[in-house]
């Protein structure tokens, strides 16, 4: 046991030994030193998200053909510290008709749902919060309280568009948590388990390569948990000029804003870990947590990188198309696909690691042609009808 | 370690309250809160049994998950029913919800 | 006093609490929102009797899809969200009464009897509930049938409740 | 040590955060009141009426549809932790499972309430 291989141990042991040493009881002292770390795990997790900032706008910038923030520091890189000091010393408004005490609350939980989500997250084989038996469905536990803060922002505002932007926010986020818990089954199926490490540990072949059709479904219903665009429907700032948190100012604007920003990386990290491997990358794991945490980090990134691709390509989808999407697609494709990949679990279950994931690669094609060709033949049949409509109302208007 | 009457008395004084709710409030949907607090006392009692008695066997949690499906199934309709009457009444008053009388 | 027991009743007092205040408050929404603070003292509970599966579904069930049905139903059944008029009934101190009665009766039973003062028995090693509640829902000498019919009972909910609420005139 | 005492303090770690930055910037900030400023946002016109409006009964379909399919998908996670082990059985149970709920997604569909009207 040495600092190389685990840290995170051998700086517990010794606080814990300190500790003891000073006269705490011995589970007091672990408690302390469990409490310290999360604290810790916490604050660097603030940082990172400053620094999200930083990437969001830049990344912005460059797909729309601009510099962003390149003033303050290299590459502008304090101009998010800047922004902070600028929330911090905004003053605080509290409409007069809002409900003070739920209003206050929101951002607070909208925050604490996403950091309560690297509990589960484990950013080493040895390192990580609670590996608790149900990790999946800890992910959609923490996204119903982000859900309950968005419905209790929306309401206590007191404002028309703060509370139709938090309704139609909320309908999308519960019509998409279907497809996500259907296709968080799919890597539980493979793992035989629901704990984060477990499923971790399971893939020697990386679950991108079993499943390629989930790990599709799963980011689409991410971004939609998200509430990004293009399925950004609660803060459409060209309908309902700002959706929620329209009211919110200063820092509780802020948490709305950090929490989304540290949401979206957080699920490009789930991303990872469901689908990529999480920290395994060919066995360098194996070597040192200092490997192991910018492993996942990294695929946090580009998970992350990926949902502002998308945001930043997409135009915002209408509501009732995100809401038919949705239901008359993706569900219906999430649950085909889960009994399709139970039956093939059954069917491969003695066969080779290798041709098990032939045969899963297999099965998800074809779910994925034969669902392209009903989506072609669907729309040839939509273009057909539209064109007829058109060709009709020409012929009337010429008579 | 806690024993096993605490949580009784705790899931007890619940159903309690979710019964003076379900009896004295006059709003059709305070009501169903009412309902659904004396639904989470009996899930209590549930898993207190379940981790109890013998943890072994499983009976318990699954009783709790199938509360689980009755309580979702009866929210939704429950509601269903209510926001059906207040279309046609305009009320969500229970007493004033008395078509059935005559 | 363990460290136990003092979790134990601060996270009874505040879900007993909240409990009282969703009977209690008039405004609805914040009935609602008192139910979900009750909800999550419940989960509290569940994890504390080691039942995760039960404390995070009643989380993603409760908090995530029921509280926000209740809170949806109250916008859809107001007109003016702030109520008028009294919450109660007129024979309210009649319910609390029955309650109070009810629950002294409860109590009263639980005393008599002699499995009251028994501790939580051991896990035996290598216990997973997830993989036991996973083989007794399944496995066919268990309840496999209660986790199908359950699904019936819901899409029989389903059904009826689209069918209630949504008959188009 | 139970694990739910580690995601009780994540918990509360995850509280103190936000309630030290808006604390911080509640004790930074200035706080000069006025009832302009405390108006509701309304895009500069003063708002009409009261904000918690009648909604259409279109949410609430889509909260119900929600409710029921995310308890039964919930349901299914025991059976997926499980499924290795099982055979073929569990898989047509499962399979059986989801069908049931795929009626349930149909008949919504049939009955045009998926639509927005």
């Amino acid at each position: 046991m040495n600092f190389w291989t685990d840290p995170l141990k051998l700086a517990a042991d010794w606080l814990v030994g300190l500790l003891v040493g000073w006269g705490v009881a011995q589970g007091i002292a672990v408690g302390i030193a469990a409490f310290l770390g999360i604290l810790l795990l916490i604050a660097l997790l603030m940082v990172v998200d400053v620094l999200l900032v930083w990437v969001e706008r830049k990344v912005v910038a460059r797909f729309q053909d601009r510099l962003g923030p390149n003033r303050l520091g290299p590459w502008g890189l304090i101009q998010p510290f800047a922004d902070i000091i600028k929330l911090l010393i905004k003053e605080d408004i509290t409409p007069a008709n809002a409900d003070r005490v739920v209003y206050n609350l929101a951002p607070i939980l909208s925050m604490m749902s996403v950091l309560i989500l690297w509990a589960v997250v484990p950013l080493a084989p040895s390192m990580l919060g609670v590996d608790l038996n149900i990790g999946v469905l800890y992910l959609i536990a923490a996204g119903a309280i982000g859900t309950l803060s968005i419905i209790m922002a929306g309401w206590s505002s007191n404002n028309k568009y703060a509370l139709l932007g938090a309704f139609r926010q909320v309908a999308v986020l519960v019509s998409f948590e279907i497809p996500m818990v259907a296709v968080l089954l799919i890597p539980t199926i493979f793992a035989g388990s629901m704990g984060m490490n477990a499923i971790i540990q399971a893939q020697d072949i990386w679950y991108v390569v079993l499943s390629p059709l989930g790990a599709i479904i799963f980011i689409i219903a991410a971004i939609a948990e998200l509430g990004r665009a293009p399925f950004d429907m609660g803060e459409a700032e060209s309908e309902l000029v700002s959706g929620y948190n329209v009211e919110y100012s200063g820092m509780k604007f802020g948490m709305f804003y950090a929490g989304e920003l540290l949401h979206a990386f957080t699920f490009g990290g789930f991303w990872g870990i469901l689908f990529f491997g999480g920290y395994r990358f060919f066995g360098l794991e194996q070597i040192s947590p200092f490997l192991s945490i910018p492993i996942l980090l990294t695929k946090a990134m580009i998970g992350y990188w990926i949902i502002m691709w998308v945001k930043y390509t997409m135009m915002r989808i209408r509501i009732d198309h995100m809401l038919a999407f949705n239901w008359k697609f993706l569900t219906p494709l999430a649950f085909v696909l889960l009994m399709v990949t139970a039956l093939m679990n059954a069917l491969l279950q003695r066969a080779s690691p290798w041709l098990y994931a032939a045969g899963m690669l297999l099965s998800n094609i074809v779910v994925g042609w034969v669902i392209l060709e009903i989506m072609r033949r669907f729309s040839r049949g939509e273009r057909a009808r539209v064109e007829d409509a058109y060709q009709a109302r020409m012929e009337t208007a010429r008579h | 370690m806690v024993p096993l009457s605490w949580y009784l008395i705790f899931s007890a004084a619940l159903f309690s309250v979710g019964l003076f709710g379900v009896l004295a409030r006059r709003n059709a949907v305070a009501i169903l809160l009412g309902v659904e607090l004396m639904l989470n006392a009996v899930n209590v009692n549930l898993a207190a049994f379940w981790r109890y008695l013998d943890p072994v066997k499983m009976g318990g949690q699954v009783f709790a998950v199938i509360v689980f499906a009755v309580a979702a199934a009866e929210v939704a309709v429950g509601l269903a029913l209510v926001i059906s009457v207040y279309r046609q009444r305009n009320t969500v008053v229970a007493d004033e919800i008395d078509m059935l009388k005559w | 006093m363990t460290s136990a027991q003092i979790i134990f009743i601060i996270v009874a007092f505040f879900t007993l609490g909240s409990g009282v205040m969703v009977v209690g408050t008039g405004n609805l929404i914040h009935a609602a929102l008192w139910l979900v603070s009750t909800l999550f003292g419940v989960a509290v509970m569940y994890a504390l009797l080691n039942a995760n599966f039960l404390a995070v579904i009643q989380v993603v069930v409760y908090i995530g899809a029921i509280a926000i049905l209740f809170i949806f139903a109250v916008m859809l059944t107001r007109k003016e969200i702030r109520d008028q008029g009294p919450q109660l009934n007129k024979g309210w101190w009649l319910s609390a009464l029955l309650a109070v009665l009810v629950f002294s009766g409860l109590a009263a039973m639980l005393w008599g009897w002699e499995g009251m003062s028994r501790t939580a028995a051991e896990f035996p090693s290598g216990f997973d509930s997830m993989s036991e509640l996973g083989t007794a829902l399944i496995s066919p000498n268990a309840y496999v049938l209660p986790f199908e019919v359950a699904s019936v009972l819901l899409l029989a909910a389903l059904i009826g409740a689209v069918y209630i609420a949504f008959n188009r005139k | 040590m139970n694990q739910w005492l580690l995601v009780a303090f994540f918990i509360f770690v995850g509280l103190l955060i936000p309630v030290g930055a808006i604390g911080v910037a509640w004790f930074l900030g200035p706080k000069k009141p006025n009832p302009i400023k405390q108006t509701t946002y309304e895009c500069g016109l003063e708002t009409v009426g009261d904000s918690w409006v009648q909604f259409k009964a279109q949410y609430y379909i889509f909260a119900l549809v929600f409710l029921v399919f995310d308890v039964e998908t919930v349901f299914l996670f025991p059976w997926a932790v499980k499924l290795g082990q099982l055979g073929l059985f569990a898989v047509i149970e499962g399979i059986v499972f989801i069908s049931i709920l795929v009626i349930g997604l149909v008949y919504t569909w049939r009955k045009g309430m998926l639509e927005w009207a």
